[in-house]
Order: C-alpha cells, then structure tokens, then sequence
C-alpha cells in the first residue's frame, strides 16, 4: 500500500465480499487475457518521500536558475519578482485542488477570481470583454486565429515578423489544419512593414512590444488591417500595456499574450496562462470559461460560468474551441499580482524597467562592436548587434556568471549576431554594470581573436 | 450579517485612492524624462484602473474567497472523468525547487540539464506506461493533446499522400473530441454504443472507410466501461488506414494493468492533472503529453527531449529541432515544466507496483461504491446505467428517481452539497438519462465511500417525503441556486469601474 | 448532517490497522538482529499507538480543523495587548529559505557567519529602537524575556552585594509580571492605579524602599495609557537602588516615537510575535529579546552574537561564551532564529521612517475606534474606562451594559463572533469592571473599524430587545459555548485509546 | 504610507477629524516633550519586498545548511526529513495567524490539535498527562525543576552529567534564583552514577539516551530517585521513545525534552517546542496550556483550555509557571508528523536508524586512531574517542563536505577529543561509508602529524 491510497488487506476483504468477487483481478474480467500485462512496468520500485526529495533536488541543483546567475534573458517570459503573498494564497487548498467551477454555490472563490481577473485583463487591454484564460502565449495567438476564421472565413493570416517565434510557428502548425495560409510581414528598422493587404487577409497579427523590443504603431498596423476588412489581433506581454496606449484605444479586435510576467514563475517555460480580451462584437465567439455576475434565489451576489453555449461540453463539434483544462490558478496569481502592483504601482514598476533598459541600452551601446539593433522606443527589452560571433560571446560572458542575453541568430538568420537583452526590476544597476562589463571585453576578446585569425 | 456581505464585495470595490500594496525598488540610474524614452503618443491615456489595496487586504480578500469554495482537501470529490485523487504536497515542494520555479525556459541547454533530464525520464516513463515507444511532453491539456493527436494523423496522412475528411467518435465521446476534430478541420462521425455500454461494431464498420482519419476512443469509456472488443476495434480502423487515439482521461483505470500501445493505440494522451496528481488549480494548469507509435514518431511537434551521449560518453539532454516532418509547434516553450515534476515525482514515489495498486484500488473503490448504493436500495431510483462490472467509475441514471420522486439529478447533485460532499459529474455522458457519473479515486477510504452511500440513500429517503428540499437545494452553502440563464441573457462580464 | 458530525472525530478516531502515510527509506546497511543492539529489556512493551491513516487523511483532517478556527487572514481581531497586525508573507519565504530552515543549531561560527550576522544586525536594530545599548536574544517569548529581566536585577544586586526581596507590579500588570516575580524568587508588592489610569505616585513612593530589587512597568500600561510621570517614577526607582524594567508587550504604540531607554528603563523585553510580526501560530512560537543598558550588560544570558573585526580587518560574527558574570542560559542554543528572520526582514521592509507610521497609525486607528464607537453612542453602555487620548488600544467597562442591557462582557464577546469578527480582550486589566480591551492596529482599514463600530453598536440595539440573543450567542460557530467548568472538574485531557 | 498599513491621507485627514484633534502629533501629548525622538531611528529607509528577499537570500546563503553539508552534527537537534505535508497544513493562516484560542468557539482546530498532541506525546512517554507545549527542551527541564521544587521543598536538584549541557546551564541559571545546589552524577562508562541520595534531593534528572548517546537504566535510576523521596525527572528526545522502555514504564515523573525532531526543521535552533508529560499526581502543577475535551450547550463535542487555575492570567504571583505564549505551532508540526509516522512507521524509523548508527558506529570504531566512547547501546547518536586532535580531524573533514559530529571537549575537558556523531535517517549507507573514508584520512593526517612532530 502507498502512502496514498487507503485500502488496508481487510479493506480489501470486506470490499471484494460486498461487491461479491474474490479477487481484484475479477474486476478486471473485461480486459482480454491477452492485453493484460503479465510483468510489472519497467518503472522501478517506489520510493520514500525523501528519497523523491533528494533525487528531485539533486536534478534541480543542475539547473542555472536566475538565482544562480544574473540572466537577461527574456524573449517571451522574464525574470520578475513575484511577491510572496501569491504563493501563500495560491497554494490555498480551496484554490489548489478543486476543478473547474461547475457547482458555483461551492465555487464562488474561483469564480469571483475569475471575475476579478476578467476585469483587470480588460484594463490593461482597454478591452471590454476578456476570458478566464488559455493555455499560454503562442497557442493564443493561435487561438485568435481561429475566431478571425470562423469570423470571416478568410483564407491568409498576415503575421509580422515581430511576433513571438514560437507564436509564429504554432499559428503555422494549426492554420495549415485550417487550410490557411501563413504570410510573414518583415520588419524594417525593427518594426512591421505589412504587405498589401487584399480582401483575402482574415486576420493581421503584430506583437506590441514586438519580439526585438520595439513598440510598434498599433494604431496605423490595426488600422491598415481594418482598411482590408481583416482583424487586428495584438499579441503581447501584458506589464508595458501599464504605459503603453492600449490595443482597445489602438483599435485592436483581439489581445492576447502569455501571462507568466503577471506574478507567475518561469518553470522552464510552464504553467503560466495565455489572456484573451476581445471587443463587444465578438463575445459569442471566445474560446475558454468566462465567469459572469448574477443573483442567487435570495438575491444574494454570486457568480457562474457562463456564455457555455460556446463550449465543447455544450455543443461539441460546434464549439469555438475544444479547451476545457485552461490555467484558472495561474490566471488567479495574476489577478493578485494586478492587486498587489495596484493602479500606482503598475506604472512605478513599468516606469522603473523603462528606465534601465534605456540606461542598459545606452551603456552597452557604447562598446566597442556593439550596436543597437534598432532604435525604436523599448519599455524592458532591446536588440543589439554585436560585431563578434555571438555564441563565443555568451560563452564568456557565462563563465563570468552573466546570462547576457537570447541570441537572436537561430529566429532571426538576419541578425546572425544579434543578442536579446531583457531588464526586469530584478536588475540592479550593479549587475547592469557588470554587464557592460563582462559583454565588453568578451565582444574585444572575440574580435582580437578574429582579427588574429584573419591575421593568421 | 455584516461579515457576510462584505463578502461579497470584490477586490476592485474594496480600492481606495492611495492605498497599495507595492513598493517599487530604489531608481538607480540616471532618471530620463519619461517623454524622451517613450514619447506621449506612445503612451496610453489612461493608467489602468487596477486595485488600490494594501497587502493585508489581498491576503484577506483572497482568503476569504478561498473559504466560498469546496476543495479536495476538504471533501469527497466524486466528479468522474476528472480523477480527484489526492495531490501529493511533497509535489508542491519540488515543484518550487529555485532549480525548478526559477529556470528561464530559454535557458541553454547545458545549463538546464537536470530539467532536460527530468523530461526524458518522464517520456520514458510514460512511454512504459502507454506502451508505445515515442512521448512529447508539449501538449498543455487533454484536449490540446487531442489536437496534437488529430494534427499528427494529419500530417501521417498528407505524408502517405492521403487526404482525408473524417474522425470518428462515439456518442459517450467527451466534448473535447468532436470539439477537436472540428478544430483540426475535420468532419465529426459519430459511433453509436451498443446495449452493453461498448463500440456497436457493426455502426463502426459501416462508418469505417477510408475517407476516416481516426477513430478517438476513451478506454474505458466515459461510461467507466473497458471495451472488450478493443482489438477488434482496432483492427478495423487499422484496416482503412485509419489511426487510433486513446483519450486517457481514464487512465487511471488501467495503470501496470493494461497499456493502450497493446491494444493497437497509435497516439495516447495523458492527463498529467488526473492520473499523475497536478492539482487541478480550479480549472487548470494541466498537462497533456501524447504517446505515440514509430509511424506517427516523424510528425511529433518541437522540440523533442532527446538523449546523446558525447563522444567521451557523458550523457548529454538536448532539445531537438532538427525534425523536418513535426507539424511544428503548438505552443511556447517546453510544455508546463511545472507539472511535469509533479507526476515525475509521482511515478517515482509510486513505482510499478504503487502504480498498479492504483488501478486496483481505483477500481475496487468504484465496485465497492456501486454496491453499497445498491446494498442501501439506491437502485431503485438510480440504476447503475449498465449491469456490469465498471471500471474506476460508472454511471447511474436518474431517470426513474426524477419519475418517482420528482426530483431530477441536478436537484440531487445539489442537496449533496448541504452534506459537504462534491457531486459526481452530472448530465454526461449524454448518452445516458440524467446521468451522474461517479468516480471515487484510490485515496479515498471505505469509510468515506460508506458515508456517500448512506447520504445518497438519505437524500432519496428525504425526497419521498417531501422533494421541495432537495429541488431547493443548496440550503448551507455560501450563495444558493443561482441564476444561469440571467447571467447569459444579460452578462456582466467584468466589474464596472 | 454527516460532514459535520464527521469532524469532531479526532486523528486517533480515524486510524484504521495498517494505514499509513510514512514510507521508510530502504534499509541500506547490513541488518542485525534487533536484540544485539538494543536488548528487550531496554526496549518498550508496547509500541506508542499512534494513529494509523494515510496522507490524504491526514491532510484532509487538518484541513478541516482549520477551519474550525478563525483568524487574522480571515478577519478582524482586535485582541487587546496581543498586537494583532498583519503578518507579511515575505516572512514566511524567507525564514524558509534552507540556509536558515535547514541550519543546524551547532553549526561552527565560521560556517554560520550570515544567521550570526542577521542576529547581530537584529540586535543593533533592536537597540536602537529600545535606546539602550546592549540585547540578547535568547529568551523565547514575553514572559521568558521578563524572567531573564527578573534574574538580570538579581545579578545585578548580587554582584553589587545586595540581597533584595521585593519586585513591585502595578495592579495593571499583566500576569506573567507577578508570576515571573515569584519564579524568579522575589515577593510581589502591588502597586496602586491612580484615578487617570496612571501609577499611583504616592503608593510607588510608600512602597519603594531599599528591599525593592525591580519595578516591572507596561508603558503605554495595560490600560492603553502612556505614563506621563515616567520619569519621575524613574527617578523614585532608581533612587532605592532598583532596576526599572519595561515589559515591551505594548511597544507597537511608540516605535520610533519614544524609547524606553530614554524614559530611564534599564531592562526591555520585546515580544517579537506582537510588534514584530511573528505570526502567533494559535499561542507560539514567539520570541522576548531583551536590550539593557551597560551596568545590566555584563549578567546577560550566554552566549552573545559579537561581531569581531580580524586581524586582516575581514568582519566575523562570533558566539561569545567567555561571560563570567552572566546569569547563564535560560534555553538551549541561541534562541528563536526564524523568529528573528521575520522580524528583520520587517524591520528592512519598513524602516525608520515606516516603523513610526506603524505607530502613528496603531495609535490613530485606536482613538478613531473609540471616536466612532461614541459616535455609534455605545459609551452610554460601554465607556472608555478612563476619559483620555489613548495609544494604540484602549479599554471600556461593561459595568453599565451589564447593570442596564443584562449582558455581560462575555455575552458582548460572543455575540460578536456571529458577526464574524473576534472579541476584543475580556476581563483584562483586572482593574476595570467588565473590561474590554481593543487594540485594532495599524493593519486595519478604515472600513474595518466603522464596520466594527456599527456591529456593536447593533449588538447593544438587540440586546436592548431581546437580551438572550447576546446571552446565548455564538450561534453559528462550529460549536457554541462549551462547559469549561466541567472540563476543569472532569478533566479528560487526552484520547482514551 | 508602507504596504502594511491602509491609512490614506484622505483617511489620516477623516480619522483626525473625528477624533477631534489636528494631527497625528496630538495624540502623543501624554509623552513628555523631552522623551520624544526628535530625529528618526537609525534604522535607514524602508525597501522594498525584493530588496529584503535578495538581502535575506545573501545572509542565507552564507550558512552552509544540512543541504549544503553532509552533516552528522546531532547533540540536542537533528537532521530529520520533515514531509511536506507538514508545510502545507501549518502554513494555512488558520493555524498560523491566530492567537491562544481564548475563545474555543472559534478556536476548535487549534484546540482539538493541542488534544491530539497532549495523547500523542502520553503514548510515547507512557505518562498520562501531557501540556501543549514548553518553549523548547533545555527550559522544560528548568520547568520540570519548578515543579519538583513545588512539590516537595527541598532545596538540591541531582542532575546526571550525561543530560544535555544546555539543559544543566538552563537548570542553574533558574536554581540559583530558587535558592537551590545543583549537583552533578558523573557518568562511567558513559552512563550516569548517582551519588548518595540524601533528604535534600528534590528531584534526580537524567537525560535517555544521554549525551553521550548512551541508553541509561532509567528504571534504577528512577527507583533510586523515588527511594530518596526525590521526583524522578526524565530529558530527552521524544524520537527514540518508538523503541526504548518509556519514562512512564521506568516509572518517571516528570517526562521532558526537546520536540524539534518531530517534524520541526533546525532554523538555527528555534522555535521549536518543548514537551512535558507526567503523572496524575502532578496534574495541577503543569505549566503552560492544556486542551481538554468537553461539550457545547447542545451536547456537541469541544475543546477548551483547561485547568486555567494553575496560570499566569488567572492566578498570577501564584501560578505554577508564568509562560504564556508556548510553542502552539510547533507542537501542531509535533502531531502531525506523528501521525505521518503513525504507529508501524515510527518504529520502522527509529529502526532504520539504529540498524545504520550501529553500521558506522562500528564501522568507525575500525578505523586506527578512533574508539568508542563508551560501548552503551545506542539508538541514533553516539561518541568516538579520536587520537588526534579534534579540531584538526574537523577542518580536514569540512574541507571534504562532511561535518563529522559535534567535538566534546567545550562541554566535557575529560573527553577532549571526543566526538558525537549522530545518524538520521537522512544519512545513507554511501555518506556513512564517505565519513568513514574522510575520518580516517583525516585522523590518520594528524596522527602523521603529531609523530612528524613528535619526532622533530
Ligand atoms: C474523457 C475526457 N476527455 C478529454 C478531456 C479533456 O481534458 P482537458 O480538460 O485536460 O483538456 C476530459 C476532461 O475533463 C475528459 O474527461
Ligand atoms: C502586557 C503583556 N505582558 C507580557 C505578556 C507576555 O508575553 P508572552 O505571551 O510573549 O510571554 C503579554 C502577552 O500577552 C502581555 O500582553
């Protein structure tokens, strides 16, 4: 018996005698003879709980956490400080361990949640209408897609180059299901210079800040969109929407974007949760739960899930979407996230980044070999161009305990050397030194070494 | 009473101008005008109108909303087709591991090998526990599994040079399915069940052609019924060059017992939230890693987890790009990291034999279950759908209960709540007449399963005497029925600021 | 209903033969029979009979005896002299950190310089905030600090050859005062109240003589008073040759205010779990520090966090032993370091200017209480027992409530329970009739208090109709009001197994 | 404004307007103009959350943890695995946030827990009655010595040399203030010898196992106590309780010692808690809180505290003790690792570490240059006599990551080169072989070394 189960051998008796077999195999009559394993699974023993602890410890030590290095790395989800009072809340049984709010009268903590987390995602947005949460970034992306095809019936998705790679990717991967095209609008000066637009184009799709950490002109892209009958979907980090203008006054028809930044950790990629907001227009046609307000039958406040006639457990093969397990906890730590940055806090924060990443952008423009990629406005991330191999540089720098930055060569054949620099508050202005620092002479080490080659 | 309706108030309703929670770290560069770094075009007008609180009231807003729901680790949870089995808390604590929480997912490779690493023994062992050979660990849930499953099929097909337009699925089916195949752009067929609760082979073979992609099956069924005829089944889908999806949301059946591989599956998702422990957070995060045979391997999304060695043999993990034929992507990253040292930590707490105790247990609480209703007379008015022997759930229809009593199962289902029990899932599988669908899970004691006999046999005992308590139910719970159809003929989506 | 009656079952209650959540690391080294190492007569007869459950019984049981208790996340509670305030969450990350979690008591000096370090920064901290120049940190809680206080004074005299019987308290005291006293083998000598609620100067006088070794004083008092002849009483004391000792449970009124080693305090103790933060954990952990000044520091408790500059002027904190004159240990090891984590980082969070506001405010959020509770006319039945600005609580009589509405203070208490907020301190100080103790803190919301006022104002209002109500209140705790007299006659203090 | 507090000027503005005066200033009139603080606290600014965390995380970060070390310290604490499960219920506010359930309406959970605690630490000392809680182990033998002093008058407390050090220190510090003599029993062979008993001896307190490791004849040694008319006061772990005679069998007192080992972690020496168990006889003079079962005014089952007449807040000069604030939390750790444990899993324990201290203890006592210290069975801790210098042996070991024991020579000047070394079940075969291997170098380096010298 594990630790996890109950059954004693007399339980196991007295069970069996009130079912009326003898054996637990009985149970199993419906299984052919032939498909039951005759073998254990090759799976090993089981073990002590702190003989998982030290194995599951041991694996995680050889990992570089940002606790282990001072990383700028970002490029779709980034290194900031998530409060305690998220843990302590979310950990909560009553929010860890029940499921989706199918009885409200004993749901009401989820679903208010729900409620709340809806109204500030709408803010941010500018936005009236937001879901409860999908899955994550990218495969929000792909999931606005898929209401710009059931909208219009379209048959080509433009996406700017300045979207998220892997955004990219996993619209490809399901609109080739859909039998759409994928077209890809370059970007000049590190921002989107869209094709002309024919009354093919379901849906155009920008990333704001885009993916190289230039703010985009949201407003001229969604209006271009809007000019060829398309939709205007923005994907995107939710914090620099604290100052940035929003897609609702940009004009945007669909925002979505991975939530990690809103209080949820890194988790080598997962689980953080995907925010969809939408206009009024479109509401009938969302993807996911959306928690609604209503009145019990004494009047009393209370909240359900609701619009469910667009979902797969009520219409099936018609529903907007097949999701059904979203990312309700994490869409909860954002929404304690949103109340503990507060309406000033958000700003002072965003502000805060604003101003060391232009003081890092500034520093490291300076170097020697080391150019701005562009010279578009950033809030928290900018590309540089680095005259040097970019690997050999990071190598370095790693040595020295600096995670400088994504290269951008793998995404972005383009810029072959280019480096990814993200700056949350969890950057001093010390460690933004150091950088300098550090990427400065491994930039002059690998250039001295070239020019010695070449000398060679 | 006071404490009560202020309850009721949200979190944006408790704001007052000037309060907060954040305190922002010291400026410690030069301050630039904010116009120079970001010029007021750029800028949005208005700030959002978050919250204005302090932290102690965060933690005590939340706190109490916590306390307006039911949890699993406050009660029995039967809702069958979700496992609510109990999640480990050593889970918790090596999921929050800085080498776990705090791992960027764009972390180089060989500065992230114990996650890597972790991924491959996971697959490994999934792989095992499916029996089939090839595991991605990408998917973010079952249904998004399911899309991968059905994109995979795709791709197989267009690689043989076929172009087909139909996927089968059963009418026990979960929404998820024809949800899917419609997503993936394809057609929904649907199977028809025979009187025993399995595939009607004979609908199968008439709807069998080789215009069909797929067939999707949940074994056992969302009836908590094994297929007996699986390999037959299998054999015929094979035959018009179909594939065969297994929806493993009740894996949790058949765990060291049995493994779809075997029974001639192509593809497989897991539930990592179900089987494998995730918590299932209210509504998520999940996981849904899929399984699959040789043939389907090509097509897998990226990147893939694979194992090298180095040429002085030191095992190296990496993440794998290279596959020409992936359907590519379908989402960010690695998948949900976090869940996955979950049930890592579960497979390995376990072992085969823990993992085969299991099924076993899961299986013997739901007979057991099922016959003590029946010892308590709650047969009468609710029939087990199918006179058989189940699996790790069954079904009871309500059907004779609303007849005679006059109460349907949602009233049911409801009066369970003022007895601190969660109900079972109610009204699915379609196929069956105000259904309740019931699943115990392993972790819960005799005792517990004793006492849901007795409250159900009480609850039926009380309706014959007089129904209206039960059709006005709940009456102990923190808000009473409320209304649905209001809140979708009008709704009130997000807080009016 | 079954729920309910399911959880007054007791751990020992759910244990069934052959439950279990441990699982036992394998045994690794050769194993010998168990008589060889221990023979039977060394071993017990019978083995302890613990309950025998699994993890999710285990969790689920504490889960819901949790539930059974309120708390400050959940609610107000103004517990007077307990310092209810909001207890951050950052504390609780990072007390655990594993370098201080998992850090052994008698780990070297050298491999243990950061727990030394905050230790040693804690210290200074808290002496500054005392004025006074010197701390230990050993004791464990308020009443440990005051009985390390009482034996400092002993030493103290001893060393100056003085032999001294008598520890004057006021009547106000709290009674870990007088019960320190004669633990700490002194004669308590009460010392009066004058009408404002101050020392009775004049009685101080009488009883201050040569045989008094200590005047143990609470400044804001008991009473929620600050003592505006402090220094004259101060100089009385110090003039019979006896130490003047502060008992800092009412510290959270004058942080950064004013200090009690300024006002000629020789002993201080702090209670690390009121001002400090240190959640309370149902009654503990907590911590009493204690700062002196120079002629007390050569008795304090071994050993001392010193910090010591080496030769090659690197810093290194050190435990310092070599203290001949010290009244020795009180406890083992070096005192409640997660303690002293929590109440760093609090003090790190808020620093000098924000350890003021807290007092600022916990005084301001006390007179606002007492404002409104008049305003709501509670003071008819309820008035402040001593007409003044008071600090950071305050206390009232029920003497006229109970003569006019025929409730008592204890009814008043119970009754507010029903609405969801915990009852101000009763009974305490013993020197007011009926009394009612209510220190909100700083932690509160204006809400909070207006809401607090009008629920007792509405209990008066009820209990003006129908005094039973309050009588017989609570009425919707998980229990209502238990038999105490019977527990104390009959005790059953432990589960018949 | 921190983020602690809610008071907004507009509510500073209200509040002040209410009361009736005009600032803040004026509610501290009743402090003497020449006692308030014109110049702020030497404390420096406030910071904010993730300062504090990355200062906290620096300090921690230079303590080398039992994570950090292979550590075979013991001597009064110890290196145990505190399953998770502890954790996750101890955290919830219910438990943590409240104070002494002085009103047990709403204080059920944390009443019927100390209940459950009080029949716990009864069946593993074998005495009927049981507190909730001491402040930890050292001062619950002063407490026990209170009692003692209370009971019978007598003005000597024999004490064994093989009870803790820190708890003799304690047991001092407090007899001196009673007016009492402590006298030390030696210990031969590593048990405990008493001394003749005379008619002065209040109370014999021993430690089981003692010190030094060692299983002591409790039963002589109570018996010997009880002949004198002396209380017989038992020390120790609650731990090895699981196997050996209980204080209540060897007919003990008063039983007392230190909790940490159930389910508290180290933090560096608190808190954890202090259990005391003893006779009916004693009932009234416990200190501190007791739960006790009794019922509502509709019959219900409840828990209140008990027995109130002993204390502080009741009786004042003239209760049994003045502690007030306990350990309720820990003790709460106390009884759920207890019932983790549960009646098969504590024997298994203790069991696995007996079977592994007695594989080191002979395994080192093979080694040249180390001896036992005594040849007493042992149950998880026991002492090494090494030929070479202790201090030396320490630093070659630490040097290797492992931290062989605690040297006795500060405590014992007799065993100079003593050595305590303790095994849990954290320790596995592999670190028992690796201090094996890293002693014996170490000791047989300084023996080298002493005959280098010797020879010079
Ligand atoms: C039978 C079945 N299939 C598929 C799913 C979908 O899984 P998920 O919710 O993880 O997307 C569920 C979940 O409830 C299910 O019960
Ligand atoms: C005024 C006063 N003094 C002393 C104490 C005792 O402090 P502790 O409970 O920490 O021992 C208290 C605690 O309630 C108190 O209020």
């Amino acid at each position: 018996m594990s630790s996890y189960t109950s059954a004693t051998d007399a339980d196991r008796r007295e069970m069996l005698a009130a079912i009326g077999v003898d054996s637990i195999d009985a149970l199993f009559a419906d299984i052919p003879e032939s498909l039951r394993l005759s073998a254990p699974l090759d799976l090993g023993p089981g073990l002590s709980e702190q003989e998982v602890y030290d194995e599951l410890r041991a694996l995680a030590a050889r990992n570089f956490s940002t606790e282990d290095e001072v990383s700028f790395v970002g490029a779709g989800m980034y290194d900031h400080y998530v409060p305690a009072l998220i843990d302590s809340i979310t950990s909560r049984s009553e929010f860890l361990t029940p499921y989706t709010p199918y009885q409200p009268e004993v749901s009401q903590g989820g679903l208010q949640a729900m409620f709340e987390y809806q109204t500030a995602i709408c803010e941010l947005t500018g936005l009236p209408v937001s879901n409860a949460s999908v899955y994550e970034g990218p495969s929000a992306v792909a999931a606005a897609g898929y209401v710009a095809k059931h909208t219009n019936g379209r048959r080509k998705f433009v996406i700017s180059r300045g979207v998220h790679p892997h955004s990219r990717e996993t619209l490809r991967t399901h609109a080739h299901a859909w039998g759409m095209e994928v077209v890809e609008a370059p970007l000049k000066d590190g921002v989107t210079v869209l094709p002309d637009l024919d009354d093919d184009v379901s849906a155009v799709i920008v990333q704001q800040p885009n993916f190289l950490g230039a703010v985009e002109d949201l407003e001229g892209l969604s209006d271009a969109a809007h000019a060829a009958g398309a939709l205007s979907i923005c994907a995107g980090d939710p914090l620099p929407l604290a100052l940035l203008r929003s897609p609702g006054e940009c004009g945007v028809d669909i925002a979505v974007g991975e939530g990690q930044t809103l209080g949820n950790r890194l988790d080598f990629g997962g689980p953080s949760f995907g925010f969809f907001a939408t206009t009024q227009a479109l509401l009938r046609r969302i993807p996911g739960r959306i928690s609604g307000e209503t009145r019990d039958v004494e009047g009393k406040r209370g909240f359900v899930l609701t619009l469910q006639t667009r979902e797969q457990h009520i219409r099936r093969e018609k529903a907007t979407s097949n999701i059904c397990t979203a990312q309700a906890l994490n869409a909860l730590a954002g929404v304690i996230y949103l109340s503990w940055l507060g309406r000033r806090g958000i700003v002072e924060l965003t502000e805060l980044m604003l101003q060391r990443t232009a003081y890092a952008r500034g520093r490291l423009a300076e170097l020697d070999g080391v150019e701005p990629l562009h010279d578009r406005p950033v809030v928290r991330e900018f590309a540089l161009a680095l005259d040097a191999p970019v690997e050999a540089v990071m190598a370095r720098c790693l040595q020295e305990g600096i995670n400088p930055g994504y290269p951008l060569g793998g995404d972005y054949p383009e810029h072959e050397n280019g480096l990814l620099v993200a700056i949350t508050e969890r950057r001093t202005r010390a460690e933004i030194d150091r950088l300098v620092e550090v990427l400065g002479a491994a930039v002059a080490a690998e250039r001295g070494r070239t020019l010695q080659e070449v000398g060679a | 009473m006071i404490a009560a309706a202020d309850d009721q108030l949200t979190i944006f309703e408790r704001s007052r101008a000037g309060r907060r929670a954040f305190v922002a770290p010291a400026l410690d560069v030069p301050e630039r005008p904010l116009d120079e770094l970001l010029a007021p075009e750029l800028r949005r007008e208005t700030e959002p109108r978050l919250p204005e609180v302090s932290e102690p009231e965060i933690v005590r807003h939340y706190n109490r909303l916590s306390k307006r729901n039911f949890d699993l680790d406050t009660g029995f949870y039967p809702l069958g087709s979700c496992t609510m089995k109990h999640n480990p808390k050593l889970h918790e604590r090596v999921a929050a591991l800085p080498g776990h929480a705090k791992l960027h997912p764009l972390q180089r490779p060989e500065r992230a090998q114990g996650a890597l690493e972790l991924m491959w023994r996971l697959q490994d062992a999934l792989s095992e526990i499916a029996g089939l050979p090839h595991v991605s660990l990408q998917p973010s849930a079952g249904s998004h599994g399911e899309l991968a499953g059905v994109l995979l099929t795709r791709a197989y097909h267009e690689d043989r040079g076929e172009h087909r337009t139909k996927v089968l699925t059963p009418d026990t089916a979960h929404g998820t399915n024809p949800a899917t195949v419609t997503m993936a752009g394809y057609e929904v067929v649907k199977v028809g069940t025979d009187a025993h609760g399995n595939v009607d082979i004979d609908d199968l073979r008439a709807k069998a052609d080789t215009d069909v992609a797929c067939l999707m099956l949940t074994n056992p069924s969302t009836l908590g019924l094994f297929e007996p005829q699986i390999e037959e089944i299998a054999a015929i889908v094979h035959d018009v060059g179909a594939t065969l999806y297994y929806d493993g949301a009740n894996l949790n059946a058949i765990m060291g017992i049995c493994r779809p591989g075997d029974m001639g599956f192509d593809i497989v998702h897991f539930n990592l939230h179900k089987s494998f422990t995730q918590p299932h957070g209210g509504g998520g995060p999940g996981a849904g890693p899929i399984a699959v045979s040789d043939r389907i391997e090509p097509f897998l999304p990226r990147p893939q987890v694979i194992r090298a060695e180095a040429p002085d043999a030191e095992v190296r993990y990496e993440l794998d790009y290279d596959r020409p034929r992936s359907i590519g992507r379908l989402r960010g990253f690695q998948g949900n990291f976090g869940v996955f040292v979950r049930s890592y930590a579960y497979i390995r707490s376990l072992g085969a034999a823990g993992l085969r105790d299991v099924s076993e247990v899961a299986v013997l609480n739901a007979n057991y279950l099922l016959a003590r209703l029946r010892a308590e007379g709650v047969d009468e008015f609710l029939p087990a759908a199918f006179d058989r022997i189940c699996m790790h759930e069954f079904v009871l229809s309500g059907a004779p209960m609303k007849r005679e009593l006059k109460i349907k199962t949602l009233d049911l289902a409801k009066r369970l709540l003022d007895h601190g029990v969660h109900p079972p899932t109610v009204y699915f599988p379609l196929l069956v007449e105000e259904a309740l669908l019931v699943e115990p899970t392993e972790t819960e004691t005799k005792e517990t399963l004793d006492r849901f006999a007795s409250v159900v046999a009480e609850i039926l005992r009380e309706a014959r005497e007089d129904p209206e308590v039960a059709r006005t139910a709940p009456h102990t719970t923190p808000v009473r029925r409320l209304d649905e159809a209001g809140a979708a003929r009008r709704p009130v989506l997000r807080q009016p600021l």
